[in-house]
């Protein structure tokens, strides 16, 4: 798995509010950088890879129950504007299947989208230092540590959170205190069976280090696969479209049933 | 076929001033880049208002490359096309609203999200009042018989409702002139039929002008009033009405083209027995033919 | 992730719920989503997806596919439980809510053809990101057919071959790029088709018309009271803590009797 | 026809064996999700080694039903189907190396970047060393005459080339049984008569056995030594030679499926003349026909 879906009602308030500033403040500026020409080709070339995303997403290609996301891949075709709403754009649909939460639709779009943006600048970097020659490869490198990269920041985040990450009431209303809890402090647990007096759990404290464990061994399997995945794509197409790798326009198009290009 | 070119603006309707040249193709050259040639050369491409053209010949000799320069998605490099007296490569929004179309993949030419926003796309692009755009869109199911349709979901129609429904959204605007990429492509035989019917009534009733490409050449004679053949590399090799066209299987079976069964058979009758009848299309016309040959 | 059964319902079911207008459905939706999230009761919480439960149930809905992709986000809750090392109340709790706030989505969205859910998002959004998204979603189709039609034909030739994993997964791998590859085109060709018809403004939906205005009203007071049940225990949780039993009862008997009725007619 | 049914294993490509049934398809039912159904019965299907058997019908009659039951795509409901004596929805392993297959759209079956690599992925697959692949390829191309293709991108051919190149990745393996969905579609005429004595050699000296679904229903007394005629819900009702199948043209026309041209011309001659000959269904057998008819 490359990024977890992260469900509703984990995190605290804060961060979910934060991330939904951060989403929307890009969204809305991807929509007008991205969308100041040309939008007609634009919208359809999201639509088609955004969607590629999804059937990628909901279809087994290794038969262990792995499933790619072709983040990176995307990232490299739609440039980092689009990626922003591509990625927004497949967690509304995801979280609307119950894969990851509603309320996280903006963090979970911030994790993909830094994986796109990644795999986008490292891949055309590293592209260009080997001058085009060793496309595949590059796009495989690219894709791992893109990947390493963002799982950093989710284990990143998730400490930053701290505590209060599974203090899921952070900022909500104490009724035994009469107040509202702190928005960065441990929030209030109150899930007492039916005493209160009786049944109290310690408040739980979220390890980062048994948390990063988990995800980088879990994590790790996903990012050496989709390397590999992301670079045969990526050999396939440059060998068959040259064009669309290197973001020009493609050359080649067919015209109705000819079979013929222009 | 006069040299008149259609006014560019001011239509209104009127389909009552006889053979005026809707669409003319000057020899277009057209080269793509990895390296075919497209020549829609030879005879000179026209189609007068209300009638029935059908452009014929094999997969990849260019019936697609033409329409493509008639819709103003490819610009000719050389030579020249004009469509309602305009170049449609460089002043397509000055005459998309005369010109309905519906390509090959009907499956993607469905924009919006249920049949009837889909109907309604262009007229809502056009900014038309959405009171008018109802009425527009029931216009445009009903034509079709596809009312029943209107909230579905496009992706779970079948091959045929997609096509009929990609048809309504062409004919919403009530075009002037239609392009049809392979239209009866997919469709059962009552379906094929009744499309046929509205089409003929179409350009009967309302003087619309139709371009269709096919390659289902038998039928040619039941839905068109003229059509071109293309032989591979886009050489326009024949022109006339499907009479004059299939006379002529010797020219097809050069090219490359298979013509219609019957064209064939009274060509090789016609190669046996020099006193064997004309080309005749329709099974009661050969029927006929035959057997005022057999007594003769 | 199965979104073809999803829209399967959605665009061809005929529950009671299907004929309930979308803008109620979608109120009543926010309201349940905003209840689960504020709770913390692991007994309101059961309530909540009880009743959920209880109108799947009822509505006859796809229960496999339903519950299957509910139960999907409990692994990921279940992840950061284990990370917490939370005792097993804390974990009920954190899972509970992965698995009822998506058993509320899942419930719109196997009941409402998604034009209707997108098109108020789209509204708001830059034109842009609306209108891809309406896109990606009508891609999303025709991109699962192609890409099975290319794993069946990749499979009638050997492609995946049993006990091979790597050479399946090759194929599976070619079957994915070719399918890009004609994503890729669909892409140009929807731009022609746009420059075709016209496409200068933003993609549209018409709403349909309200078939009973007292379903619609009894839909967002069920949200309502999904919501207030939840805002009840946490707001006056001293109380009421002990009463949390109630609606769990009571959300149980009314799934046995949805159940009982089902099994009867 | 007998009803021994193939023995599953040690097959020796010795054809000699007079008529097995490798295919057989028996009163199969078929419910889609969209509650559409199919009834592949009326009368049982089956295919002799060696024998070129078509299977007609208009669009939305069950071809592809059926032609996915016998490639084990689907499974049976109801009735049962049998492919070299194994329920291929079941055993499809146990069989595939023996059936080459190609359907309806070239396109998605073409996987690999390269013509080559394209024809000899199924020999890959199975793991054939590689300086066999390169003879097997060789051997395929050559067949199809497509040699010069070898190192093109499939993706940049023409819809003709593509077909021939899907065709040489299903005789790649050297197959007992092709399964050809459409396969005459996009060709022109010349290639067209080519891969029609390709076939013809294929089942002649190797003993294939063929199953090709087609609407070209002109053509089938060309290409197959069977056939079978379904009716729009699946229903067979007729199976025979193409002779026997095209003398029912009154059947056909029942069942809203449109007989050969010729057939309907024979058919619409004998009722103006009592005298007129029987059905010709070939132009050279039509022309021979009717120049007796005339002289007698």
């Amino acid at each position: 798995m490359t990024h977890l879906h992260i469900p509703d009602g984990v995190l605290p308030l804060w961060l979910v509010l934060a991330s939904w500033l951060v989403t929307l403040s890009a969204v809305g500026l991807a929509g007008h950088f991205g969308g100041r020409r040309d939008v007609r080709r634009k919208v359809p070339l999201l639509g088609a890879i955004a969607a590629l995303m999804l059937v990628s997403m909901s279809s087994e290609v290794v038969p262990i129950a792995y499933h790619v996301n072709l983040t990176v891949l995307s990232g490299v075709l739609l440039g980092p504007w689009l990626s922003i709403i591509a990625a927004f754009i497949v967690n509304v649909v995801l979280a609307l299947v119950g894969h990851g939460g509603v309320t996280v639709i903006g963090l979970n779009t911030l994790m993909i989208a830094s994986e796109m943006l990644l795999g986008w600048a490292l891949f055309k970097g590293l592209d260009a230092l080997f001058r085009h020659r060793r496309s595949a490869a590059v796009a495989g490198v690219a894709t791992v540590l893109a990947l390493a990269i963002t799982t950093t920041l989710l284990v990143g985040i998730v400490a930053l959170s701290g505590s209060a990450a599974t203090g899921r009431e952070s900022g909500a209303f104490d009724p035994r205190a009469g107040r509202f809890g702190a928005l960065l402090s441990g929030g209030v647990v109150g899930n007492s069976l039916l005493n209160p007096e009786t049944a109290e759990e310690p408040l739980p404290q979220l390890s980062v280090r048994r948390f990063a464990t988990m995800v980088y061994t879990l994590g790790s399997i996903g990012w050496v696969l989709e390397g590999f995945i992301t670079a045969a794509i990526i050999g396939f197409v440059s060998r068959v479209r040259p064009g669309m790798v290197r973001g020009r326009r493609p050359e080649v198009r067919l015209v109705g049933d000819e079979g013929v290009s222009h | 076929m006069t040299d008149r070119t259609y006014p560019a603006a001011g239509h209104d309707h009127a389909h009552t001033e006889g053979c005026e040249t809707v669409v003319r193709v000057s020899c277009v050259r057209h080269a793509y880049e990895d390296g075919t040639n497209v020549d829609l050369c030879g005879l000179e491409f026209t189609a007068d208002r209300g009638s029935r053209v059908a452009i014929l010949g094999p997969n990849g000799a260019g019936k697609s490359t033409m329409l493509f320069h008639i819709l103003g998605l490819l610009s000719p490099q050389e030579g020249e096309v004009r469509v309602f007296g305009e170049a449609p490569s460089r002043d397509w929004p000055k005459i998309r609203r005369r010109i309905g179309v519906v390509l090959q993949n009907v499956d993607e030419q469905l924009l919006a999200p249920t049949v009837f926003d889909d109907v309604a796309f262009s007229p809502r692009q056009y900014g038309v009042p959405e009171a008018e755009v109802r009425e527009m869109v029931a216009r445009a199911l009903g034509l079709l018989s596809i009312e029943q349709l209107a909230a579905r979901v496009p992706h779970n129609l079948s091959g045929g409702e997609k096509r009929k429904v990609a048809l309504a959204g062409a004919l919403v605007m009530e075009p002037e002139l239609l392009v049809l990429d392979e239209p009866f492509e997919g469709l059962d035989p009552k379906s094929r039929e009744g499309l046929i019917a509205l089409l003929g009534r179409l350009s009967a009733e309302r003087g619309v002008t139709m371009i269709m490409s096919t390659h289902d050449i038998d039928s040619v004679p039941e839905f068109a009033d003229y059509a071109y053949v293309l032989a591979p590399g886009g050489h326009i090799v024949l022109k006339g009405t499907p009479a004059e066209v299939f006379a002529r299987a010797d020219i097809m079976l050069a090219g490359n083209i298979r013509p219609p069964v019957l064209a064939e058979l009274f060509a090789a009758l016609r190669a046996s027995d020099p006193d064997a009848p004309e080309t005749a299309l329709t099974i009661p016309e050969a029927v006929a033919a035959l057997g005022e040959w057999r007594s003769s | 992730m199965d979104i073809s059964s999803v829209d399967t319902s959605a665009t061809l079911g005929s529950s009671a719920l299907h004929r309930v207008h979308p803008v109620a459905k979608l109120i009543a939706f926010v309201l349940a989503l905003a209840g689960v999230v504020a709770s913390s009761n692991v007994l309101v919480l059961a309530a909540v997806a009880l009743a959920l439960a209880a109108v799947v149930v009822a509505m006859r809905l796809p229960l496999r596919q339903v519950f299957g992709l509910a139960a999907y986000p409990a692994l990921f809750a279940a992840l950061f439980a284990f990370a917490a090392s939370a005792g097993p109340i804390t974990a009920a709790v954190l899972m509970l809510k992965a698995v009822t706030a998506a058993l509320t989505a899942l419930t719109l969205m196997f009941t409402t053809p998604y034009p209707y859910v997108f098109a108020p998002l789209q509204r708001v959004l830059p034109s842009l990101v609306g209108d891809a998204l309406l896109m990606t979603y009508r891609s999303f189709f025709l991109l699962l057919e192609k890409l099975q039609r290319v794993t069946r034909a990749a499979r009638l030739r050997a492609g995946l071959v049993g006990r091979q994993p790597i050479r399946s997964a090759r194929a599976a791998t070619l079957a994915l790029g070719t399918t890009m590859l004609y994503a890729f085109d669909m892409s140009e060709r929807t731009y022609d088709v746009m420059t075709l018809r016209g496409y200068e403004q933003r993609l549209h939906v018409s709403m349909p018309a309200s078939v009973s205005r007292s379903a619609d009203v009894l839909t967002v007071a069920a949200g309502g009271a999904l919501f207030a049940t939840c805002l009840a225990w946490q707001l006056a949780a001293p109380v009421l803590v002990s009463l949390a039993w109630i609606p769990a009862a009571a959300a149980t008997g009314l799934l046995v009797a949805v159940i009982i009725v089902r099994r009867l007619s």
